[in-house]
């Protein structure tokens, strides 16, 4: 992809610490990526591995305490949000970026219409009209293919099927034109086929509104069909980095090899899915040395003492894999 | 909240270099609950007041009690906090045994120091025994009501026990020709209902007995009903009414507060039951063909029994409470035996000439009461994962 | 949102704070205040019940009802009975006895009744000649009179062999009667006549001979019958009152003779469920002679009667059936169940006393005003309050504010008090004592050295120093100590631990081998109750307790709710000792706390204090009108009992009261002289006697008479 | 709807009738009896002792009995033993009296619980939230008359103003002073008539605030870029109300209670002391009036607590 655009979010070395009993939780450590404007960005990962804390950390949603952040910088346009107070960070969250959940079911208020939480939003950042704010309402409601929007305006989110409040959720999250929209998982909770019309629904939009996506998911399916820039993501770092076609065809870290290898369309019938052995780790008590290497089927006696170091594959293809470099490179 | 610390715990299935330290929960909880300095200020005071109480028990009973809390020398009377005892005047074994009067001495002469000290165990015994038997009746019937609650009452085993109860009832109240009556019937529909009930399914049951099997109303509308019922009384009242009608004594006291108070503890239970008897573990257990009895005892109590200890904790305070309110009313413990409650009481009525008969009680209860308080909201904010701090 | 959830309460609780302002602080209702001289403000704990005298059995009405109702008499400051709306008033007594036609008179044989007459004539002039006894009876009779005989017929109802209401008529065919009027009541006239008519006269004679029953199949009652329609004598004393003219109710009527009979009479309606039925149940007939005289006939000798009339009188015309009926129509109730209890009036009272009714608020207060036409003068006092508060520190707080007048003073209080330069203290007998009484039916009580020992092992005198701080005598007797029937040359019991211990070794209790009493291997165990809600009485159980542990009995105590003690214990004679209280009246009348036949289950001698020679005395007294020979019956009664102690007698209290020292007594002399004198209890302790002349200054005045 | 409203109302009459049958046996079979028929006053014979009795029904079998007085209650003709007066305007006027102070305690209490229980859950862990949870558990742990003797003492002696009865005694002024009168009367026992309260519910709101604020939706107005006044205080507390407007048909019950204690120390004649002076006289009529309508209000409130429940929570539908 050419790297046309002016970068819009730019994420410097984010570090986020959670402090529990005398623990420390290190969920995101120190990750980097930039997002340019009218692109689609990927963190892929298992749950757990610091993925939408990363993202919450962009609108200042980590709940701080317990949530820490030492370190890193984010840079919006140019400003640093981690520097910004309270107040400033309302004036960007929906209006400049806004978010999509990964629950639905539970991310919309049950006691206000949906009418009333959408128009909210609207209100919230631009002054305009009841009535002007209504019409805007349906408008966002047809756009992500509600039907009957005026009636639906006045349901409660109980009354709507799942993937009709992720639709409402969608369009809320549209509703002031934001330039990034962060999606977190906005279709794992959904069935399969409703899957599929969201992400139709994203695409669409995107064309539609020119808007960055950064959108987080463990599902490496999703990814194929929808990004531009794949961030792999394992126990709070970035494991590997690169466009769709280099991390389809081409990874380089044994975790996204694993990942790929558990795809159901790879498997071969007859044989069992292949998974990862192991779990990702406790966050507060992440292995020493390289975190993925109690489950790598490549682990050498270095990865187990040093962290290892982002190597340069290819063009923009980098992977935090020392190991595979110098077999790559060296043979 | 933020998925963050779900999979805690998880140890590594192989070559795990760094095992996760495990806890158990009680361990986890206790860490929780220790950073609660208001609730663990309340479990020390809990702990001391406990200790205090037992060696009370020991030490302000029998013959000749070490500290002698009825030892009545009329010419000390209303001496202040720290005076020293005027030895003429007293018989070497009225003099009391730390050499002054600690907390003074109460309208009687009696040193409030020694009655202090009984009254900690009687306080405390009221508050425990009160809330054992409110939990014992609350877990009891909210139990069933959880568990059994859908199975249904027929109007045989109504009318069996209505007529037993009755008869009994009947015949301790002197009407024993009637009551006897009424208890040879019962017997008799119960014998009925256990023949036909075990022969049931083999053969059609005659005609006039099939109304015994007429199913009236589930076992769980009864529980509920009965929790109704009982909370259509207004509680104070309702003790006060029986404590004030039947022979005071410090019995009658726990047992009514007990008898009051275990709504909540049923209403929790029967809940905690009834969610927990859908759940997977309980529905393997009965796969396994485990009894009734020991899922109830063994899967299902300990359990339910988190919000039951934290109502518990705070219906000790409650009952040491109701026993000073009822103590003002003169419906309290009687003498001799001194409670924290009716030394508050009586010493109210020389509040200008010795004030410290209403501060000592006074503020006793009101420490022990707030660190039995604390520390129930402690042990709610650690067992209910929703209101837990991280 | 977030304003309003902090604007509501901010604002709440400043307008709640800022009531403040509006009040009147204490310094503004009392000095501040020259109207609250003219009031007297009394608190009290508990609300009255109902304002009727003859219906209430409360204290908080009956201090109420002493303000506003008048009785005929009452008793001055020698507890001397005084008139009242009865100016003087005479007590005779009318005996009768039927002729007994079958006796043999000595020196006479049988005789009929002009016999009879010329025989007692005779023997009236000539009594000089006879001895002592039946010279005073003869002495004492003023006229003699022979009834011709007469026949009279009786219906009554009985039960029949079924259960059924059977109406009998009785048809009785009386012989001749003797009437004899006398000076003065006489308890030993047939007695001492049958000294004169043959010892068998009275005794043998058998009014079963002169009755018919219809029909026959009651004939087994004859006898029954015959002692209730034809008794052999009969003595019925007579009061007469002359009453005060131009004496007036508070609504301006003017109280006559009338107003006496209804008020008797309304006692009397079983409808009106009087308290005070068995007070009046001896009264024969009362007739009204004239509006301002009226006759009262008792059946029996029963010398409490002239008492019961210090009753408050109700106004007849208010009361009365008519008067009820309009008031029932009126307020829309059904006239046939419409009774005095039902009245406005109870709630309203009018009556003809020194204040007059003004409002009354349920639990709060009741106020009175001074009723003007008061037939004595009005009281000085502008006003009476009885404010009701229910809690006694609270009503101390009042107290020291000046908001209240009187309150109910404990005696550590009043210790306190006492020497404060605002308040004068007052301290008097009162009527009542408390006891420590013992079931003798029960062992080891039956035993009169048990008790004593017990009673030696309290220290009373102690209990009085420390616990009633001196607000209280030691008592040996049931008799009222400051009247002439208590005997003080009774001495109490010494409080002696080593003799009570001898006394109980006598009987059989030694000391064990734990330092308890036993006798033969059996612990001297027993119960010890009192009722709750009484302070003094707690205090006494817990001293009491002590004092018999260190001697090694082993007493369990027990507090319980009143109803409960009193219906489940006492009254089922279910105890082994008690604490309690008698407050007794200052009549001497003892039978139903001290008589044997008084005994049963739900009857007041639930000790089971039985003693012939008592019972015997316990009579006398009841039915004896002269002052001297009562006294003598009393202090005989009294060492019976002080010997046989089946009680231990603890103390009577003193009334005590603390007032402010600007309040005394203003009187006016004719010529218009102001004179203060400091308010001094009577005789008989009661300080509130000359309440009517009670007046609070703004400062102490100068008292003209010092003492 | 229809078929809920009709089984509830079957429900709760049959709860009253054993409410009624269990409160008539407590009274009727425990020892003691009227105090009009006070054994130990010698002024009593045992003939009008007996005539009390018939006149009181206490003659009659127990079912008897049940049946006269619920037949009198509830044709309104039962009258107090005690004084004769009819046992409906008796309560009447003490519900009056009991009226202000049940209105102003539950003012202060839902007034201050809400603010202070919702501040805490938002500033959870701070002084603030430390400081008023002790506070509030320390409102629940003092006895109640000893705190009420220490109130009174502090402002009597501080300010030197009367606090006890419903106004100040003898008062002559009329208007606007007079009511105000009334109101500082009134303070002190509705503070602690409420003081419990405030602790109860101001934990309560806490407690559910907390969890209502970790919930999805809450993240998602923050994410809209509301303030976060908006956040808290409406989307957060409207879900966090829904169970407290429940409780506005609980608190009905309150209506016919009231503190003895409170009530004798500050001179109130209010419902409580008539009650309790009902028990201690063995007046049953008034026991059994005041009883009976207290179950009604309980399950009248519970009624109401479920058609409010329906009405303010759109996911309940019948």
């Amino acid at each position: 992809m050419a790297l046309r655009n002016e970068i819009l979010l730019s994420v410097h070395d984010l570090k986020v610490f959670f402090h529990s009993d005398n623990t420390v939780s290190r969920a995101v450590d120190g990750v980097s990526y930039d997002v340019r404007e009218g692109e689609t960005v990927c963190l892929v990962g298992e749950s757990g591995c610091g993925k939408t804390v990363s993202a919450l950390a962009i609108l200042g949603l980590v709940p701080q305490p317990p949530g820490e952040i030492p370190g890193g910088e984010i840079l919006f346009k140019g400003k640093n949000l981690l520097d910004l107070d309270e107040e400033a960070l309302q004036e960007i969250r929906g209006k400049e970026i806004s978010m999509i959940f990964q629950e639905p079911m539970t991310s919309l208020n049950p006691v206000f219409t949906i009418g009333d939480q959408i128009e909210e939003a609207i209100t919230t950042h631009d002054t305009v009209e009841k009535t002007e704010a209504h019409r805007m309402t349906v408008e966002l409601l047809t756009d992500v293919g509600i039907a009957s929007p005026e009636e639906r305006m006045r349901d409660y989110p109980h009354n709507l099927s799942g993937g009709q409040r992720q639709r409402v959720m969608i369009a809320m999250s549209l509703a002031c034109k934001p330039d990034l929209v962060i999606a977190d998982e906005p279709t794992t909770a959904l069935d399969v086929t409703i899957q599929d019309q969201i992400l139709h629904l994203f695409r669409e939009l995107k064309e539609k509104r020119q808007m960055a996506l950064l959108y987080i998911t463990h599902n490496l399916a999703v990814v194929a069909e929808i990004a531009d820039r794949i961030h792999v993501m394992y126990a709070g770092i970035f494991a590997e980095v690169g466009n769709v076609e280099q991390i389809f065809r081409n990874p380089c870290h044994p975790y996204t090899m694993g990942l790929l290898a558990s795809l159901p369309s790879r498997a071969r019938k007859g044989q069992p899915l292949y998974s990862i052995p192991g779990a990702v780790p406790d966050p507060a008590y992440k292995p020493q040395g390289c975190p993925f290497h109690p489950r790598c089927p490549y682990v050498q006696e270095n990865c187990r003492r040093e962290f290892p170091e982002m190597c340069d594959f290819e063009d923009h293809h980098f992977a935090r894999c020392p190991v595979t470099y110098r077999q790559r490179k060296g043979s | 909240m933020m998925g963050v610390n779900e999979k805690r715990g998880s140890a590594f299935p192989e070559g795990g270099v760094l095992e996760t330290p495990k806890k158990t929960l009680f361990q986890e909880n206790w860490g929780l609950f220790r950073k609660n300095r208001l609730a663990m200020a309340g479990l020390m005071i809990f702990v001391a007041f406990f200790i205090i109480a037992v060696t009370g028990r020991v030490l302000t009973y029998g013959r000749d009690p070490y500290f002698n809390p009825a030892l009545v020398r009329l010419q000390e009377k209303l001496r202040p906090p720290l005076s020293k005892p005027n030895l003429e005047t007293l018989k070497p074994e009225e003099v009391p045994r730390l050499g002054i009067y600690l907390f003074g001495t109460d309208d009687l002469g009696r040193d409030v120091f020694s009655r202090m000290f009984q009254g900690s165990w009687v306080s405390l015994t009221v508050g425990f025994v009160a809330v054992g038997i409110a939990v014992v009746i609350g877990v009891f019937l909210g139990g069933i009501g959880g568990y059994y609650g859908s199975s249904q009452i027929n109007l045989g085993s109504l009318l069996a026990s209505v007529l037993l109860g009755g008869g009994i009832i009947g015949i301790l109240l002197g009407g024993t020709a009637v009551g006897v009556l009424m208890v040879l019937l019962g017997a008799a529909v119960a014998a009925v209902l256990i023949r036909m009930g075990n022969s049931k399914a083999k053969r059609p049951i005659p005609m006039g007995f099939s109304v015994l099997f007429l199913n009236l109303f589930s076992v769980d509308v009864l529980i509920t009903g009965l929790i109704d019922i009982m909370l259509c009384f207004p509680s104070f009242f309702l003790i006060l009414t029986v404590v004030a009608l039947l022979p005071a004594s410090i019995y009658t006291i726990m047992i009514v507060i007990g008898l009051t108070s275990w709504m909540g503890a049923a209403r929790f239970v029967r809940a905690e039951f009834l969610s927990l008897r859908e759940q997977d573990f309980v529905t393997a257990a009965r796969a396994l063909g485990v009894s009734n009895w020991r899922i109830i005892f063994r899967h299902m109590v300990p359990n339910a029994m988190a919000p039951v200890l934290v109502s518990a904790t705070i219906g000790i305070a409650t009952a040491i409470l109701t026993e000073a309110g009822l103590s003002f009313l003169g419906f309290g413990v009687p003498p001799p035996d001194a409670t924290w409650g009716n030394i508050l009481s009586n010493g109210k009525n020389f509040l200008f000439d010795a004030p410290w008969l209403t501060f000592v009680p006074g503020v006793a209860v009101l420490i022990v009461v707030l660190a039995f308080n604390l520390f129930g909201e402690g042990l709610r904010e650690v067992l209910n994962p929703k209101l837990r701090e991280r | 949102m977030r304003r309003i959830l902090i604007a509501v309460p901010t604002f709440l609780i400043l307008f709640l704070l800022h009531s403040y302002l509006y009040v009147p602080t204490y310094e503004e209702q009392t000095r501040g205040n020259p109207e609250r001289l003219n009031e007297y403000i009394d608190a009290s704990i508990g609300d009255a019940q109902i304002l009727n005298p003859i219906l209430s059995a409360d204290s908080a009405s009956s201090a109420i009802e002493s303000k506003v109702f008048e009785g005929l008499i009452d008793r001055d400051e020698e507890l001397n009975f005084r008139g009242r709306l009865a100016t003087h008033w005479e007590i005779f007594e009318e005996a009768y006895f039927y002729i007994n036609d079958e006796a043999w008179i000595p020196n006479l044989g049988k005789a009929d009744a002009q016999g009879i007459i010329r025989l007692l004539g005779d023997a009236i002039r000539d009594r000089k000649e006879r001895e002592d006894k039946l010279s005073k009876s003869l002495a004492n009779i003023e006229k003699l009179e022979a009834l011709p005989a007469r026949t009279f017929e009786v219906s009554k109802q009985e039960k029949g062999a079924g259960g059924e209401a059977v109406p009998v008529t009785i048809r009785v065919a009386a012989p001749p009667r003797i009437r004899m009027v006398l000076k003065d009541v006489d308890q030993e006239l047939f007695d001492h006549l049958s000294g004169l008519l043959g010892r068998e006269y009275f005794s043998s004679f058998d009014g079963a001979r002169f009755i018919d029953i219809l029909p026959e199949t009651f004939s087994s009652k004859r006898s029954a019958y015959a002692r209730e329609l034809l008794p052999a004598t009969e003595n019925n004393p007579v009061i007469v009152f002359h009453l005060r003219s131009n004496v007036r109710f508070h609504d301006g009527h003017v109280f006559d003779a009338e107003d006496v009979r209804f008020t008797y009479e309304a006692i009397m309606n079983p409808k009106n469920l009087s308290p005070r039925i068995a007070d009046y149940e001896p009264i024969k007939a009362v007739e009204v002679l004239d509006p301002l005289t009226i006759r009262i006939v008792y059946k029996r000798l029963y010398s409490p009667a002239l008492g019961t009339w210090g009753m408050g009188i109700l106004p007849a015309h208010l009361l009365n059936s008519r008067a009820l009926r309009e008031e029932a129509k009126r307020r829309g109730m059904n006239p046939e169940k419409f009774f005095l209890r039902q009245s406005e009036l109870s709630r309203k009272p009018v009556g003809c006393g020194p204040f007059r009714f003004r409002e009354w608020k349920t639990d709060q207060y009741i106020v009175l005003k001074r009723f003007d036409d008061y037939w004595e003068g009005p009281p000085n006092y502008k006003g009476y309050t009885l404010r009701i508060v229910p809690d006694l520190l609270t009503q101390e707080m009042e107290f020291y504010a000046g908001t209240v007048d009187q309150y109910g003073v404990e005696p550590h209080q009043v210790e306190r008090l006492k020497n404060d330069p605002t308040y004068q203290s007052f301290s008097g007998l009162s009527f009542g004592y408390t006891y420590i009484g013992y079931n003798m039916r029960r062992e080891p009580f039956k035993d009169r050295r048990v008790r004593q020992a017990l009673g030696m092992a309290i220290d009373v005198d102690k209990i009085i120093k420390y616990v009633l701080y001196e607000q209280g005598e030691s008592i040996t007797g049931p008799f009222v100590k400051q009247t002439d029937f208590y005997n003080h040359a009774i001495e109490p019991l010494p409080y002696d631990p080593e003799g009570a211990l001898k006394l109980l070794a006598e009987t059989g209790w030694e000391k064990g081998p734990e330092g308890w009493l036993e006798k033969d291997g059996k612990r001297l165990q027993f119960t010890l109750i009192t009722n709750q809600g009484n302070n003094l009485r707690k205090a006494i159980l817990s001293i009491a307790q002590d004092s018999w542990r260190k001697i090694g009995i082993d007493v369990r105590t027990s507090v319980l709710e009143w109803a409960v003690f009193i219906q489940e214990r006492v009254n089922k004679l279910d105890f082994d000792a008690l604490i309690l209280g008698w407050s007794m009246g200052i009549e001497p009348d003892l039978y139903q706390i001290w008589h044997s036949s008084q005994t049963q289950p739900n009857q007041l001698n639930f000790v089971a204090f039985r003693n012939e020679e008592a019972d015997d005395l316990i009579i006398k007294i009841r039915q004896e009108y002269d002052h001297d020979r009562q006294v003598q019956y009393c202090h005989n009664l009294h060492e019976i009992i002080a010997q046989e102690q089946p009680y231990t007698f603890l103390y009577v209290r003193k009334w005590t009261a603390i007032l402010d020292r600007r309040i005394v007594i203003k009187e006016v002399d004719p010529d218009g002289t102001v004179r203060y004198s400091r308010i001094k209890p009577t005789k008989t302790g009661n300080y509130g006697f000359y309440f009517n002349k009670w007046i609070k200054l703004p400062e102490v005045p100068r008292f003209e008479v010092e003492g | 709807m229809l078929a809920f409203l009709g089984r509830s109302l079957i429900q709760k009459i049959i709860t009253l009738f054993f409410v009624s049958v269990i409160s008539f046996l407590i009274i009727y079979l425990a020892p003691g009896e009227p105090s009009q028929i006070d054994p130990l006053n010698p002024i009593f014979t045992q003939e009008v002792l007996e005539r009390f009795r018939k006149e009181f029904h206490l003659d009659k079998p127990l079912h008897v009995q049940y049946f006269y007085f619920y037949r009198d209650l509830i044709s309104g003709k039962s009258v107090s033993w005690k004084d004769n007066r009819p046992v409906l305007g008796k309560i009447y006027e003490r519900f009056l009296n009991s009226l202000p102070l049940f209105i102003l305690g539950t003012l202060i209490t839902w007034t201050l619980s809400f603010p202070v229980g919702i501040h805490a859950a938002i500033r959870r862990g701070s002084f603030y939230d430390r400081s008023t949870t002790f506070l509030a558990y320390l409102l629940i742990s003092i006895p109640g008359f000893f705190f009420a003797y220490m109130l009174i003492i502090f402002v009597v002696t501080q300010f030197h103003v009367p606090v006890i009865g419903m106004e100040t005694f003898g008062i002559s002024s009329t208007g606007w002073s007079w009511l105000m009168d009334r109101v500082w009367h009134l303070l002190l026992p509705s503070i602690l008539f409420g003081a419990g309260g405030i602790a109860v519910l101001s934990r309560y709101v806490r407690n559910q605030m907390l969890e209502v604020e970790s919930q999805d939706y809450v993240r998602t107005a923050k994410a809209k870029g509301l303030p976060a006044d908006k956040v808290h205080y409406k989307h957060a507390l409207r879900n966090a109300l829904l169970p407290f407007v429940t409780m506005f048909g609980l608190i009905l019950p309150g209506l016919i209670g009231g503190s003895v204690i409170i009530e004798s120390i500050f001179s109130w004649p209010g419902m409580g002391r008539m009650a309790y002076e009902a028990i201690l006289a063995r007046d049953y009529p008034v026991i059994l009036t005041v009883n009976f309508i207290s179950a009604i209000l309980v399950l009248v409130g519970t009624f109401i607590s479920d058609l409010l429940y329906m009405v303010v929570d759109p996911r309940i539908r019948l």
